[in-house]
């Protein structure tokens, strides 16, 4: 049953910071049809929290703008787009160095490529100065065989 | 957030109870450094027993507070940090600079207010 | 504050069954920036399921389609379109009676739209036979003024 | 959903522990009629006390478990209703047909399995 799962979701809203949490749950309600343990949808919220959070702060640098998620499940994979069409980034090496940042003023860390990079299985980003950033990621699902198992137990009586 | 300050033993603890990433930071930070500023505390403790979630925007948050309060000859330290706060300060390096310590062993509980 | 409160956002998603608890959670998360009561948001939870199963397994009959939400939060209101491109509505008065249903035999009980108008404020449904579907519906939502006032305590104390 | 039977009453209770939708339903009813029909119950009641969610899909269940389960000569009695689950079920009409009942004065606890 779990390889069949195949499915698709678009999400499109206003580079507001109140939209992080609305965006992560999002991806995480979604995601929850693979069934992931807790600590597997912990790592998705956060990485997708890092990359919205940065299309707002850095792709729009607090102007009105729309961030796009695109998300499909397959098999036991997770592949998330998350996009903006603000300023882009010059260097995306230097971007994804530990500790670099370019809003230090803000009390931004530098880790969040970091942090995508070690709580997903791969970080993709492509940039173009002055059209925008998309970073795309992918996890996959460990099956939780036991939970599966009981529930097709009963599918398995009815079948007798 | 909550917080209480133990006036005999000058220390200073916040209770986290929100979500920490870019958004809901910026109310802790100035909830933060207010009540630094106010009592002078020997040390500072965040406790993170009540935090769901957070992100980068908590490495900030805490390494702003600890050069605010280092600024003020306060120390800081964090307490109950979850497996995944845990990993996400690690990776920051500033576990090397900022202690975790036992809020049970401290004689304070974790019950503000 | 809570006046001033204006956001939007869009989703897309595959007409599958299994897509409606995500669906519901999503306008959930983005509603409860209006600060509602758990009832409200039960209310928005509940509307939000009958209208995007509606598309599912009425509009799209169970073939593929896209289903889509636009929500928008504006001062203590939220506006809520749910469409599909499905097979449209004939007769929109006799589909809006209570216990009419086209599926009894799915066991439907022909009480979806009967919930969606007593638990929204407004609920109006647009159709054309062969290009599909679009209810929208509006929710006030109460100010919860105590809450407003602890969360500005702080803010108080600091301007002074 | 888990179901007990209690043998000396032929009595049968589920305990709905999904969220009730058009998706879940399928499964829950699948459930509900193999076990009815399996221990032909003088009384089936339906425990909604884990139930965080339910759309009409709720309503053609229980109508559906009530045709079902008089043609086997066995009432249906609906427990443990939040307040939001039991507007959906008055709307419906059904509470006309099906009663509510209390699980804790019927000497049942809903501590299942
Ligand atoms: N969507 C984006 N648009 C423009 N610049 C970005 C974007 N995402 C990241 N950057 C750049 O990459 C840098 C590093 O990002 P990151 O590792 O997430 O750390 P931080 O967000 O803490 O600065 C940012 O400071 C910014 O200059
Ligand atoms: N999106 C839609 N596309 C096509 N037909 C619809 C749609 N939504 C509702 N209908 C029609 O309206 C009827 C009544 O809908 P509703 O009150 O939700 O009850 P139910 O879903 O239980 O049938 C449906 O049986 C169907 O014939």
């Amino acid at each position: 049953m779990k390889s069949e799962i195949e499915n698709e979701m678009k999400l499109e809203f206003i580079s507001k910071s109140a939209n992080e949490a609305f965006a992560r749950i999002t991806v995480a309600a979604f995601a929850s049809q693979l069934d992931p343990t807790i600590e597997e949808l912990a790592d998705i919220k956060t990485a997708v929290s890092e990359a919205v959070t940065n299309c707002i702060i850095h792709g729009y640098d607090k102007k009105q703008g729309i961030v796009k998620i695109f998300a499909r499940l397959k098999e036991n994979e997770i592949l998330i787009e998350i996009s903006d069409k603000g300023k882009g980034i010059e260097n995306i090496d230097m971007a994804k160095e530990p500790l670099y940042t370019t809003k230090p003023n803000l009390e931004r860390s530098g880790m969040g490529f970091t942090i995508m990079e070690s709580f997903m299985d791969e970080v993709d980003v492509e940039s173009v100065v002055g059209l925008g950033t998309k970073v795309t990621m992918r996890k996959i699902i460990k099956n939780k065989l036991e939970n599966e198992e009981s529930d097709d137990e009963f599918e398995m009586i009815t079948k007798e | 957030m909550e917080s209480k300050f133990y006036e005999e033993d000058k220390l200073l603890i916040f209770r986290i109870t929100d979500e920490i990433d870019d958004f809901s930071v910026q109310k802790i930070r100035r909830r933060a450094d207010y009540d630094i500023e106010r009592y002078m505390p020997r040390k500072v403790i965040f406790d993170f027993n009540s935090v769901t979630f957070m992100d980068s925007a908590g490495i900030g948050l805490i390494i702003g507070r600890y050069k605010f309060a280092k600024m003020l000859g306060s120390k800081v330290e964090l307490a109950n940090l979850t497996s995944n706060i845990k990993k996400i300060f690690e990776m920051s390096g500033i576990l090397r600079l900022i202690p975790i310590t036992n809020l049970e062993n401290e004689k304070y509980t974790n019950k503000i207010g």
